[in-house]
């Protein structure tokens, strides 16, 4: 599921803000298909400050184009999402893994952890679950197939995600039914709840880390995470995506 | 007209004085996706020690201003593991390999910097004095001059390979410690290691990154380690030095050769742009035939009075 | 949530603990004109000597990435008729007025605390005795405590008035610094000046500002002098400290609170936003309130592990 | 002429690209209305790099807005030039001193010196020089009543400004006509060669000069030039224009 991954200044073809601060851009790019749950480095053209490239998922990529949706809210977000049609953008990608296949997935996005699993979904199926604090947070974005939970019930059933996913693995009338994987993004707790969950069924379950990282190309050893057979795993060479068990939440 | 690019370092012949800088390029081939790395003066590793060290938890990163704070805490394979796996890679670059190296005491700095030696994929050695992030480690040596010279002195008995020496900024004279280290035999001098610093999460109230503190790089720093090539220039004009801190534009590598630098490593700016070594070598001879230099080893050090 | 601003520096009470960095506020009311000097915690004039100083040639100033250069060479109108022109308009403000000092050697350096030490108008003297451009003056001061201790103690027995020492960044160890700071009698300690550095300029091949170095200043600053502050108030906890370094948000000015300072300086952020300090103040009782902060004096030191 | 100096977060109401690199923007401000001479400390929303504000005099001003004409190609006025129509820029001024009153006054500028003494003109009159190296640097901003020269020929005369400036002065037919005072912005080699010509014919002359500066305010003491007297003066607090007698060009 790797792709050769490349860098390059790709001009943004489309941008988007649905709402609940949240930006989508689309660009054009020369670089192989990137896989559901791998991200990019991007960064455009604002001098020194904010100096490192932001990691971003792909939401979507075909050939030629990538998507991206991300929240803003800091220096890096903030300024990706002052960009227009037409403006360029450094983006170094596809990197990192994929989640893997499977043939029931359950798919559970928390918040902003919702584009690497909304493009496992497009591409490949899958039940979708997106868990949000209100349904402003959440901008329009909801696809009717999805699956929804918000804090304050303003979207889908009130409550987490997680409680929608147990709730919702209770209510399996036949195993048939069963999700194979369950897979997610999110919040750290929300994804530790997910994997003692999915330990109990003997469901494997994969999670998409998100450490603070300066290249994401796998130079600086800065995106040490701890791992459960004692020292570290670097997110955005052997990750983001791994088993949970494998990784310390 | 046509840019000679071509310097000499302390005995090797550079194509160009650009070359990766210790810690942000990898140990092996990690970047070869990216670009030709053959196009480079040379390749610096990351930093090894005779034993596998894990590093530092996270959070290890921390953007500053212009800057970043890093405390990887040395994480590296070993001499024994990079010597098998990343070496051959490298080797295979037909550009000088230099392999940065440190060691928890003198007995352990002298083990690796033996070990490497041994390698004839290895053309140069760049010792770490200067990490700020290993309490044991680099930050003793590189800041007491005492301290310094024999283990210089040691590394020099243990090796007939070129010995670099890279000087910590975090001290009241860098001229007393480039002193140190060419008294200790030092073939060149690395100018310079990362700032201390660190930031904090006033949420948490707490230090960052992890161990309290870091190294800070970037653009932020480099008024403050270009002055320190000058400075060492300025004390030892036939020093051989290679500058870096902070260099992300083909310009700011001019202004480290003005300083004194025969040479310099890109850090931070490959963090940000992984094809940064590329645009900056294009960019530097731009300027050179811009301001009809025909040849960079011309002007190191021209912007001394009475140099140029 | 009402945020109770006020803090004790020293024996001072400021009513809040946000104050003007020496030299980049001017020596009187320059600001004035841009937001009503009385709403800051302390006014700090730009330092001052017995005799008046032309300063240096242009140019003074060279910007970097998220920082300034300056080597502006003291420049001031000297004791006299700073106390005639200046003085009596800070008197005005009703806020402690801090006075920035230093000399060329130890006789003047003590006189000029003397002369001060006679003005009512002034709250206490700032001892600078880490400006990094003046090569015959605080440079030596601020990098030998050898040097530093006796200075202060002269000082200490000129004057009166409470006297902070300002200590420079460029040292090997700013504990021992600080040390020699205390020990002299020191009431507090302002860190940090500005770090050392260059620029150059690769046309004209000539070092920038005009005497080769300045001081860097600015956001690219922040986490050195960070790290300063908080080895300091590691080493004496009970030393009261007032942090300066790259400020530019409420965040910031917490951030060295958190360090163990008991008050800060804007310097460079004034430069670019002449309002800067009301709208730092601003954002620090806003982030106090959302962190359920209601005294920031409580939080002095609070990111060192066991002192929250 | 000194007025009240103020800093404001100022909305951007018109932008022009006319070409050369020059730039035009129109504030809206509550400041005082600025006079030809003084100067702005122009600084847009880009955190913390470039982070100094760019001086800038006033080309235009009246009450509740200002216009500054600005040459492109460094770090911050290539992001000046980047605002548009709503975008906030904050402005300290008006700032400095102005060109004093005059019965006949010659306005001589060079290059990008222009925006000051335009501005003059268009409130007080006087005769306008204008020097460019080429037509397509002057960007079709020459009035028809100005005098033109170029380094190429291709808009005016060919020459300097300087040398146009003399041509006129031999030409005078009599003395009623001659200036009474000679302005001038424009590079120092230019404005010395004027103050020469102008010492030379006992015509008072003013240039504006350009330090680099930090806060325009008269509170870091960074724009120190030197003075015939033997010190420095302040560009910001005395200036910009002096003299030019008075300073060493
Ligand atoms: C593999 C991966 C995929 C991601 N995919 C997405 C996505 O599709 N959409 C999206 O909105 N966000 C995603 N994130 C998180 C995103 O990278 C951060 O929100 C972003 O870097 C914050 O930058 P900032 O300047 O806006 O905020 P700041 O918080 O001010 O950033 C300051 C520093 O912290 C780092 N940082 C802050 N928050 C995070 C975080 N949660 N994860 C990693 N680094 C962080 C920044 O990179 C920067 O170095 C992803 C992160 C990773 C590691
Ligand atoms: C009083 C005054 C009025 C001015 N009026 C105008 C005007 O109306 N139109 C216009 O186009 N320009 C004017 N300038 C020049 C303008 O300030 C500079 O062109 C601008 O600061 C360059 O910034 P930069 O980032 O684009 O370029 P850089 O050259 O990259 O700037 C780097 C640093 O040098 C300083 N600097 C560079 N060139 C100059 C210069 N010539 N003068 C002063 N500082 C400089 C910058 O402020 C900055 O700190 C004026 C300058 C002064 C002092
Ligand atoms: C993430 C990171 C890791 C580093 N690791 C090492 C190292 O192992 N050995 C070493 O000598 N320097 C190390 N450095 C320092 C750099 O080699 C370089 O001296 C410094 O970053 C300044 O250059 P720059 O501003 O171009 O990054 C590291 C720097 C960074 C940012
Ligand atoms: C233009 C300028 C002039 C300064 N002059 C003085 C001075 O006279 N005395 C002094 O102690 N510090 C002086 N400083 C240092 C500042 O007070 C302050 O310590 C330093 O700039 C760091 O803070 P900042 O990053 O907020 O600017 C000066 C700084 C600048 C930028
Ligand atoms: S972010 Fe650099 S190794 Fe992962
Ligand atoms: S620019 Fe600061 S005093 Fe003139």
């Amino acid at each position: 599921m790797e792709t050769d991954k490349s860098y390059e200044l790709c001009r943004v073809r489309e941008r988007a803000a649905p709402g609940g601060g949240l930006v989508s851009i689309t660009v054009e790019t020369t670089a192989p298909v990137a896989a559901p749950g791998q991200f990019a480095m991007l960064r455009g053209p604002w001098g020194d400050a904010p100096l490192l490239p932001r990691a971003i998922s792909y939401r979507g990529a075909g050939p030629g184009w990538a998507r991206f949706l991300f929240r803003t809210g800091g220096p890096g977000t903030d300024r990706l999402a002052r960009l227009v049609p037409g403006d360029e953008v450094a983006v170094a990608g596809p990197l990192g893994n994929a989640f893997p296949p499977a043939k029931r997935p359950w798919l559970v996005a928390g918040g902003v952890g919702l584009p690497p699993l909304a493009f496992y979904q497009r591409r490949f199926g899958g039940t979708l679950f997106w868990g949000v604090p209100t349904a402003s947070a959440a901008a329009g974005l909801a696809e009717k197939s999805w699956r929804l939970a918000s804090d304050d019930g303003s979207l889908g059933v009130r409550g987490t995600v997680v409680d929608l996913v147990a709730a919702s693995l209770g209510e399996l009338v036949n195993d048939a039914m069963a999700p194979d994987a369950i897979m997610t993004c999110g919040p750290y707790p929300m994804m530790a709840a997910l994997a003692r969950l999915s330990a109990a069924r003997e469901i494997p379950c994969f999670v998409s880390l998100e450490g603070k990282m300066a290249c994401g190309i796998g130079v600086c050893c800065g995106c040490a995470h701890p791992a459960t057979a004692g020292v570290y795993v670097h997110v955005c060479e052997k990750g983001p995506v791994f088993p949970a068990h494998e990784v310390v939440l | 007209m046509t840019v000679d690019t071509t310097v000499t370092l302390a005995g090797v012949a550079l194509k160009n004085p650009l070359m990766t800088a210790s810690g942000t390029s990898g140990h092996g081939l990690e970047l070869a996706p990216f670009f030709d790395l053959s196009i480079l003066g040379a390749f610096v590793t990351k930093g090894v020690s005779m034993a596998p060290r894990a590093g530092n938890p996270p959070p290890r990163l921390q953007e500053t201003p212009a800057g970043l704070l890093n405390a990887i805490g040395l994480e590296n394979p070993g001499v024994e593991a990079f010597c098998a796996a990343a070496l051959p890679g490298l080797a295979t670059l037909g550009i000088p390999v230099v392999v940065n190296c440190f060691g928890e005491d003198p007995e352990r700095t002298v083990a690796a910097v033996e070990a490497l030696s041994r390698e004839t994929a290895v053309t140069a050695l760049e010792l770490n004095v200067s990490c700020p992030n290993v309490k044991a480690g680099g930050i003793a040596f590189g800041t007491d001059p005492a301290v310094l010279r024999p283990l210089v002195e040691a590394c020099r008995r243990a090796t007939a390979k070129p010995l670099w020496v890279k000087l910590s900024p975090n001290v009241t004279s860098i001229v007393a410690m480039a002193d140190a280290a060419l008294q200790g035999g030092a073939d060149a001098l690395t100018c310079v290691n990362t700032l201390l610093g660190c930031d904090i999460d006033v949420k948490r109230r707490r230090f960052l990154p992890s161990p309290g503190r870091g190294g800070l790089s970037g653009p932020a720093t480099l008024p403050v380690a270009l002055l320190k090539v000058a400075e060492v220039h300025r004390a030892f004009p036939q020093a051989p030095i290679i500058g870096v801190g902070g260099i992300r534009r083909g310009e700011d590598a001019l202004k480290y050769l003005l300083a004194g630098a025969t040479a310099v490593q890109i850090g931070t700016a490959i963090l940000v742009e992984p094809t940064a070594p590329v645009r900056i070598l294009n960019e530097l001879v731009e300027l050179c035939e811009a301001l009809g230099i025909t040849r960079p080893a011309d002007v190191i050090g021209a912007a001394h009075p009475g140099q140029s």
